[in-house]
Order: C-alpha cells, then structure tokens, then sequence
C-alpha cells in the first residue's frame, strides 16, 4: 500500500500524460486488480464474481489470479452479501461486495441504508466502514419492470454513503480507487450499457477525488446537469443543440451524487442562467429535483427560464422495446427540453 | 393417480414442444427478435410434463424467470407466448412482461418473476386467499436451486408452515444457480433436508423421469389438498444451456453437460413410452414434426402481431 | 358492502353534518373496523396487529372480534408480510399489511417496490393488487438512526404505488377507507406522534379521495406545503408569523404523495409568490425538492422569492434527546424560512 | 474448561449487577431521564454470565437491542453504560446510540443492534475477517427467538455454513418476540434444529443455568475455533418484564410470569454456589449490596456527565 502515491486528477481534461485507450470495463477491471495487487485487506464478494468472471466480465481472470479467498463467490442472498462486508470492514478489511444489480439492492436496502451507512455515526464513530458496494444500474435493455431501475438518488438520500456514478473510463478507475481507499461506505454504480464504452486512461497511478463533478463540454448558453449514461446523451443533445440551432451548452456531469457538487453548477448556471437536468431514473424525488431545488434556491437572481427535467416517464418500464424506448430520455427529449427555455 | 396412455403421450408432446419453442427462441434471440433476458427451460420438460398432469387446471401455479417450459404446461398458447417474446400487444402480458413475466390469470397461472425468490412470499399470499375463503384450490410454487439461499424462500416456507397454508414448493435443482453449483452456495447441498425447518415434509425426486415426477408431484398435491400443510419437493435435473443467452459457461465442462445429455429426459421418456408398447417411433416423429409445425405457426403469428400502440405505457398502472 | 354509500368529502371545511370528537388512532381504528365488518374479504396481517393489540394500540380488540382467521399475526419476516399480502389480493383479498414501522419497510423494500407496485403493469393489467400496507413514520422519539426515518418520499418514487399520510382524524378515516376500497396498492403512512392528537370525525359514512391536497390554513402573503406531523408545526408557525410578525401564511396539506396534487399548491402559490415547504425527512432527493422543482418549473413567473425548504439535518438521527430534536424541523425554522423570504 | 470459584461467585456478581443495573434503567425510563425504547435484560442474566466466562476477551461479541446484560458481560463499565442511557457524551457510544446500541470495539463488543436479525450478517463478516487473515479469534454472535424468523438469519447462517465461518450463534429463546409466542412464529418451535439446514450442529440448552450454559458456551467456542466452521445454540431463558417498557403483556397470564419467576437464574445460582459451599448467603448479600452501589455510583456518574455538544450532530459522518 505504502507504494502507492497516485497523482490526484480532478478532470480528464488537466491531464495531459501518458494514456492507453480502454473500455470503461477494463478500466474498473484495472482499478479493482491493481488495488487487490497493492492491499492484502481488498477482497471482492458477490454472486458469480469469481468462476464466472463477473456477470459483466469485469473480474474476469481475478479468480485463478487471487483465489478464492479474495475473490468470493456468494449464494443469491443480498442481505448478507452487504451485511457480512459492513461486518467484514468493521473488523479492518476493505470489501468490495458486488450486487448485480442495482435492482438487487432493493433486497438489501435495509443493509445498505440502515447498517452500512449508519454503524458508525450511531456508535459514536468508534469503528469506520471502507466498504465499496459496487452495482450496476439503467434500464433499456428490455429487462421488464423490475429489472430497469436507476434508482440511484433514493440510495444518496442517507447521510453516511458516498453514491459515485461515472461516465467515462478515465473517471470509473479514478473514482474507483478513491472509493477503495475512502474509509466510508461508498456505493458504486455503474452504468450496465457503458461497459464497452472506450476513452483514454493514464498509464501513471492516479485518482479522482470523490464528490466532485466534473465540466464534460463546455458552453455558455445553457447547463445541462447530468450523470453516468445520461452524459453520453446530453453530449450528443450538445452536439446537435450547437449545429442545428447554434445553441452553446455546457454538460456538467456530477459523478458523485452524494457529497453532491453544486458549486460547478451555480457558477455554470450563473454564466448560462438556463439549465435543464437529465436523468435515467423517474422523476418524482429525484436527482433532477434535487438539482432545480437546489439552483431556484441558490441562483434565483441568475434565473432567465425555470430549470427543466428530462426523467424517465412516471410508469414502471415495460419489455417491448419500442414502447420502453419510449419511456426513457434520449437526446431529442434533452433538446425539446433545451429550446423550451432559450 | 396413474397416468392413463393418453396422458403419457400428450406428456411427450408438450415436452417436445417445450424444446423446439425453445430452441427457436434462442435462434430469435440471436437474431435480435427477443430482447431482455431469455433463460432456456431445454433439459428441465420433465417437470413440466409431470405438472400438467399432477396439477389440476383449478389450482394455482406461480415461478420464477425460467417460465416457458411451466406456462406452456399450462395450456398457455404457445403464439401468444411467442408474441409475448417478440414484445407483441398480443402476447400474453401484452408485450409489457417479456419472457420473464409470462402470466395467464384464466389458467390460474400467476406468472413468471425474475427477483430471486420474490415469486414465493406471493405463492403463500395465493394459497394464504383460498385457505380463507375456504376454497380446496391449492398452490404450486416452482423455484430454482439457487433461490433457496434468499431471505424470501426462509420467510415464504416457515409462514407457509406456520399457517399450514396449502403449498406445494417444488426445487427445481438443475445443480446451478447461474454459474455457482449448489455446494458452493447451499450450507447443506441436501436442500429437500430444508424442510425440516418449516415442520413441513421434504422429498427428493428424479426430476428428468416424467413419472417419477408425476408421482412424486401428485401425492405432494394430495397431501397438501387434504390439509396437510405444505410440502417441499425437489426435482433433480440438470439444464442443458446457458443460464440466460451470453453465459460463457466457465464454470462447468462440456464433458458434464454431454454426459447429462445423454440422459436427455425427452428422449428417456420417448424410449420408456416403446418399451412400455404406448407408441412407436414412428407415433414420436410425427408428434415431432407436429411441435415443430406449431412452433413455426406460432412464430408466425408472433411476427403478424402489432406492437403494443404508444399509449400502452400509461395503462394498468395508477402514477 | 353494498349498503356502504357514502359522502365524499374534500376536507374537513366543508362539512357541516354531525361530529364525534376522536383520536387519529381511534379514526383508524374505526375504519379498519367497519370495513371488516362490511366486507369479508378484507383482513389485516402482520406483527402484533392480534393478541397484542397492535403496537401502536390501533387494532385493540380486533382480535377477540374478528378471530384469528381475520387478525392474523406474523412472524417477524416483513419480506413475506408485504409479498404475501400482494399474493392474497392477486387472488381476491384485500389485506391490510401492517409494517410496524416504516423503518422495517426497508428490508421489505423489494416486495413492495418490485412487487406491490409493478405485478399488474408487468403482467399487462391482467390483476390488480388491492392491497394497503400500514405503517408508522417519523423522528423525534430517541429511537437512534436505524429507527428514526421519515422516508415517505422514497417509496413515492416509484409509479403504481400510492402513498398516503395523513395529518388529522377526519382525514385518516376517510383516506384508510378510500385506500381499502381501492384497487391499487396503497403505503398508508400514520405518523406516531400523531395517534393521540383528537380532532372531529362524521358520524355519517364518508370518505376523502385519494390524491386530493387539502389547505388546512387559508393566508394570502406565503404558501407552506407540507404533510403529516409537519402540518401540526406549520400551522403552529402560521400562527406565530401573523401574530408576531403580522404575515398571512397559507398552510397546505399534501396527504397523498402519489398522486401528488400540485394544483392547490400551484394556485396558492400564483397568490402568495412566496413558498416554504415543510418535510420531516431528509432533503435530498425528497418531497421537499421535487414540489420546489416543480413551483419554479410551473409557476416561474409568479416566483418572487425562492421555493424554501425545511427539513432534517443532512445527518442520522441520534439518540441523545436535544441533539436529536435539534437535527429535526420546528416552528422556529420554518419561521425562519419564512422570513428569509419576506 | 471448568469454572473456577472465584469465576463462580463472579458470575453471581455479574447477574446481580445486571439485575440492578435494569430495575434501575427501568426507574430513570419512567422518570423521564431514559427515552427510546428499552428492552430489559431481566430473567436471562445466566447466559450473560456464561458469556462472561465461556468467551475469552479477544473474541468479538455481537447481539441485538436487549443488550444491557451482554455489554455488562463484556466488561463495559456500567458508568458509561448508564451514561449512554442518559444520552451523555462519556456514554459508550457518546450518546448517539441509546440504550439498544451499545458498543466497546476495544472489548470487541460491536454493539447492540435494533433492526431485528440485521445484526447476525454483521457477525458473519467479522468472522470472516478473522478467518481471512488467519487470526484464530471467533465470534459469539446472540439474538433473540423471534430473530429466526426473518430473512436475514437464513442468509447469515447459511453462509455461515458454506464458508465455514467461526461463528456461534446463540439464540436466547425467552419464548416470546414481543407478544408471538415461538410456536405461533416458527413453524418447526425446535429453533435449535434449523441448524440442519445450514450444515452445522445445534444443541439446546437450558439458558437459566449458569453451568449448563458455561459448558454448552465453551464447548461451541472450542468447537468453532477448532476450525470445524459455526454451531448454533439454543438458550431456553424466560423473559420476567415486558418486551420494552410500556408493554400491556395482553400475550400472556400473570400466573405464567410467577410460576418462571420461582426459577429466577439468579436465585438458582446463589442457591447452588451455596449448596456447593462456594459461599455463604452473607457473601451473596454482601454482593448484591456493591452492585447496588455500583450501579449508584454509574447513575451519579451518568448524572453529572455534559450532553453532546451541538457539534457533535455532524460528527462520525460523511453526509
Ligand atoms: C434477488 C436477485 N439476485 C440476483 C439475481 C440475478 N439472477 C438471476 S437468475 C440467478 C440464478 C438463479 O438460480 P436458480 O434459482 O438455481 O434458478 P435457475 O436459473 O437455475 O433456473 C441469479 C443470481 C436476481 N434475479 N434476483
Ligand atoms: C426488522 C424488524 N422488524 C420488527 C421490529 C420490531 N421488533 C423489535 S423487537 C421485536 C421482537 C424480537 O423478538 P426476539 O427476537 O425474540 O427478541 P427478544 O425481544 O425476545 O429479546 C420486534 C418485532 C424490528 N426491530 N425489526
Ligand atoms: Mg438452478
Ligand atoms: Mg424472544
């Protein structure tokens, strides 16, 4: 561990060293080895993370690597999965417990929210919990109603867990080895539809700081706010806002819903005095409301036009494609949404 | 409680149905006809084989994800469970369910889900609401291996024992869940031992013998519809695909999954019907060819069908 | 069942017939009580609802009544409480589930989220779920973080559920009946500091529709929103603002949450330009964010001021009895809130 | 593996101090001074005292929210356990945990834990911790009856048993969770015998003896950290007071109170050491005289101690 004295990168965009172009699975993949190289006390546990390689191939080759002890795989029961590593973390290690997905979690929620997250504060912080809860989220993929949440903003609701969500290669394995080495519990959620995505990432040791957002374009016209998948959307919304009607916007990608990084977004906002928030998952108590709330409080003297929301239609997310399609945000709707306000 | 020849061969077809439906789902799979999840019920039939005929149409059946195989045994049509896959209005779940959520209320058949373990509190809730009324109907649960290593199964099973609600559990145990065999997931693999727990009897049964299953599943029915409390009942078979479409099956030999092949419960049953004098081959290739003409009728159907209209998403449902 | 034909009534204002004085407790417990004697079908399960009496005291008696065949206590499973409860109504029940606390939902998270509130979307509206799940909320007793949540709005998320929490005697009985007459499932959420508060109740049948805001407070100079135990501290600030400081504040009533009646508000608001709202749970991603959210997106141009909103401090509650009242909302901050906006 | 004298007439002082510390608790509850909720440990004091002895101090200790007797046990001073009572900074968990969450990590003592079976996946991952770096400690991990209900006890011990995590779970049967009785909560009332299903051992005993106990403890204890992986262990105890204060006891007859009550564990206990000539009544008197101090002097103590300052709310947390 002593070893390790990564350079801290708050943006993909301040660096400019040495990189290698990766998949955003390999970028976790390389943050999760590299640390479990580094750190005797990383293990990962979950359903099908090791002889499997990961339902989503991300500790593929881990298994034969580090073994068994350190790449445990767990019967289907959530409960315990997050329950023995708050356990685990609380007696010195640093677990990495997998759900598969974020849908799962919802079985563990009382683990996550009530344990995971509050042992420390409600024993007088005798004890810490570095604890990474890593999942995947999104729907999509014609998974049916129960299998489509992105429910991220109901888990960064609770004081005491980080809830970090990248968009890109370069943040997933920084944020992933802050996550790792933060003494909190940190609920790491990963985009299912983004695994394959490619970008550019250092070849020297680095990390990305938690509860940062980060500037993902650049604009003066309107903010669009946004996280994980959805970045990938509103960059494209950008793109054709700037070609086809000249409109400049800037997409803030927030990374870390919980700590939440808003001043990024005022100071955006107060330039741009228009915002619109993009998010995957259904509007009512939301990050997106979060965010309007937040801006109308904060900026009101800065406001041209209210803050709109592109959300997920309010019905649970059915199988047919076309019709889930329907129900999702895409850049059309980030568009609409757009030109409302100008 | 035998099963008379007629039985014994319709048995044969719906497995056989069972196999070709599966095998052109996977092929429509790869074709990007069927989205989501597909998890193939191919080495499984004979359990479904065994509950069409140890079930009564009256009584309720409810299972997991794996569902093709249980609905088609219960008499669901298999276009509109082929529409269903193509995410069709005409599907069984008007296209909003998909392959996991395969429901038909008119047969008592409650559906598929794809929550591991969420399906068994809801069985105890069915059997719990004709217990009530004092209705003789009883519930079948189906559920994998893998499931009984979640908090569900240990709520669902000791409520249904304490209530003495009227259940049949049954453990399909193809010897994995996903890619994790049942020792590297079950404290003590002997899951039909589980019962214990629940003051409820636990058997095993060989679950690729059709009549073995029958058997076995007809006096779990009888003895539960005689207000005997529940029952747990675990087939032993084996699942001869992927988990789902995609699984690179690290975590098994081919070898294992040729041997277990060559005990292909379709085939064990189409030999035991000859030498029992209930068929000739000939009999079995020509209900072959039938399955296979109902599936290609089926898909037809499935392909005809129109997509669920836009408005679809805001119905059955109070936001 | 057939003979119950009652009056709909809107809000308390508005009726002029006959009244008994009773607590919240007994106004819930006579709704659960007639509706058992009216219709067969309904029953109530879960943990202490029988021999004990319910642990709140709400189903005393109901057990010697009804029997056990009716009143039906559970093991401590809250997982196969709710899922059983949907399975029962799947099959022409309508249960009454009660989960002691709402703190214990969370380990239900999955059953009422992914079950409850998705079977009859999922399966193409072939059932319905005709189900209440009762449960108490709110901070504020000593019962430490894991006990002390307020998290109505989490469970409001999600479309095909409604939630329902109601402020007053006359509203709980006449919201319980409507939530058990329906065919949807319903998180009907009693505060537990509330039980004892008395207030009038018809003597006549009736019944308050779903999904219905209610102004238990006219005023014309600022619009505070809010629901449950926080109505009772709203109007206690509205009182203090108009005689201290000589301000009008209208005090609205949510009562649902799903549906969210954000007309009233609206229209308040269009009147008064100024709004708090008032929420026991934590912010983020709240009740709080999304009705601020939606004013400033609905009603921009009639916003003189921004949307405030109190509510729990960002942190678990503690047991440590000031420490944890001073983390929870009260008269003076939303006084406080108020006058930040004059 | 035998208790020593002094050991004994230890254990007596140890139940008197429980004793005492609770019919105290109680008083400050209904003055006002204790809020929450509060779960008295009277009438199960001998399996807090097999503890003190049958666990070696370097093992992890975890339980639920009755946990007075068991932090007592751990050697937690009683001062800073009626201070946390009290909501004062010098309490154990500086006043943010109350009387169901107590803890003293440097005792390994994790704590006290209020949602129902949350606690027992903890205890699995702090013996996995142990077992993951080689340590030889164990973990005595107790709960109540009604505990075994819920999910959370089948995912614990099942992992427990598939990990072979050195782990003793301890259920303290007092025959109630709150007003259920264990017959009308569990569907097999023989809790001991769920071991079955998790591939370990269990064993029942009788939890009102201090020696019975001692031995089924330590022999568990030895058992687990011999490396033949978990056990569970059924303590058959009564509860004399309420569920929590302010509970109408509508679930049972005075009658049935009383009649326990003639069986009092600590009565039993004196009345064997004394019979065994390891004391005379006036060494017990003189005993329960000091825990009576005892628990004066913690009730001072707890008394004159500050509150958490205003700060201390945003402390231990990263929001
Ligand atoms: C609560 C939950 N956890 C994890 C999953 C992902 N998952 C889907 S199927 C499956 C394996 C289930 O195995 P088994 O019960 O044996 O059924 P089989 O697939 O063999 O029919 C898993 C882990 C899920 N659907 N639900
Ligand atoms: C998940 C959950 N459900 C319900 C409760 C409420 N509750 C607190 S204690 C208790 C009874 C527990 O009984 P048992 O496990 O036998 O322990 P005992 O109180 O007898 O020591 C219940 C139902 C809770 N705390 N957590
Ligand atoms: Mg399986
Ligand atoms: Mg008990």
């Amino acid at each position: 561990m002593s070893t390790f004295s990564p350079t801290v990168i708050h943006s993909e965009k301040e660096y400019t060293g040495e990189t290698d172009r990766k998949s955003v699975r390999q970028a976790i993949s390389d943050a999760l080895w590299e640390e479990m190289e580094r750190d005797e006390n990383v293990f990962i546990m979950g359903e099908e993370v090791g002889v499997w390689g990961g339902t989503y191939a991300v500790t593929r080759g881990f298994y034969d690597h580090f073994g068994e002890r350190r790449v445990r795989d767990t019967p289907i029961s959530e409960m315990v999965i997050v329950g023995a590593a708050v356990g685990a973390a609380m007696n010195g290690l640093r677990p990495i417990a997998e759900i598969m997905t974020i849908n799962f979690a919802f079985v563990a929620f009382d683990a996550i929210v009530n344990h995971a997250a509050k042992v420390r504060y409600m024993f007088g912080g005798q004890f810490t919990v570095p604890l990474v809860i890593r999942t995947t989220t999104g729907g999509g993929r014609q998974l049916g109603a129960t299998h489509s949440h992105s429910p991220e903003a109901l888990f960064a609701h609770f004081p005491g867990l980080y809830v970090v969500t990248p968009s890109t290669p370069f943040d997933a394995k920084g944020l992933l080895l802050s996550a790792i080495r933060d003494d909190n519990p940190v609920l790491f959620v990963e985009h299912s539809t983004l695994y394959q995505n490619r970008g550019l990432v250092p070849t020297v040791d680095y990390v990305v700081p938690l509860g940062k957002a980060d500037i993902k374009r650049e604009g003066s016209d309107v903010t669009i706010v946004t996280y994980a998948k959805m970045v990938e959307i509103a960059l494209d919304a950008a793109e054709r806002l700037q070609d086809e009607e000249g409109i400049s916007a800037e997409v803030i990608d927030l990374r870390s819903l919980r700590p939440l990084d808003l001043d990024p977004v005022l100071e955006s906002f107060k330039k741009t005095n228009r915002c619109v928030v993009v998010e995957e998952g259904h509007p009512f108590a939301s990050v997106s409301g979060e965010i309007a709330a937040r801006i109308q409080d904060e900026a009101f003297d800065w406001m041209d036009a209210p803050v709109k929301r592109v959300n997920q239609e309010d019905v649970p997310l059915p199988y047919s494609r076309e019709l889930e399609q329907s129900a999702l945000p895409n850049a059309d709707k980030v568009i609409a949404a757009v030109k409302e306000i100008m | 409680m035998a099963m008379t020849d007629e039985e014994k061969i319709e048995a044969y077809r719906l497995m056989m149905t069972v196999r070709r439906f599966e095998e052109r789902c996977a092929q429509l799979y790869s074709e990007g006809d069927i989205g989501g999840f597909l998890h193939l019920y191919i080495g499984q039939e004979a359990i479904a084989a065994a509950l069409r005929f140890a079930v009564p149409e009256d009584d309720n059946v409810i299972t997991a994800y794996r569902d093709h195989g249980v609905a088609i045994a219960r008499g669901l049509p298999i276009e509109k469970l082929m529409a269903e896959m193509l995410g069709k209005v005409t599907g069984v779940s008007k296209g909003k369910g998909g392959s996991m959520h395969l429901a038909d209320v008119d047969r008592r058949y409650w559906g598929g889900y794809a929550v591991v373990g969420g399906h068994l509190p809801l069985a105890a809730g069915l059997a719990l609401a004709d217990q009530y009324r004092g209705d003789d109907r009883i519930t079948v649960c189906l559920m994998g291996d893998g499931s009984t290593n979640i908090g569900y199964f240990h709520e669902a099973l000791n409520l249904a024992g304490v209530w003495d609600l009227p259940v049949v559990w049954v453990i399909e145990n193809n010897e994995y869940g996903m890619g994790t065999s049942v020792s590297r997931a079950s404290a003590n693999p002997d899951l039909s031992a589980r019962a214990t727990a629940y003051g409820m009897p636990g058997k095993k049964v060989d679950g690729d013998d059709v009549q073995a299953t029958y058997d076995a599943m007809a006096e779990a029915v009888e003895h539960v519809r005689s207000g005997n409390g529940p029952i747990l009942l675990e087939a032993m078979t084996y699942r001869f695909r992927g988990h789902s479409m995609g699984d690179p099956e690290r975590y098994r030999e081919k070898d294992e999954v040729s041997k277990q092949e060559e005990q292909d419960p379709i085939k064990l049953w189409g030999n035991h019907l000859i030498n029992e004098g209930v068929v000739n081959s000939d009999r079995l290739d020509e209900i072959e060819k039938g399955a296979e003409k109902a599936v290609d009728e089926a898909v037809r159907f499935a392909r005809e069908s129109p997509l669920p209209s836009p408005e679809e998403l805001y119905t059955d449902v109070y936001v």
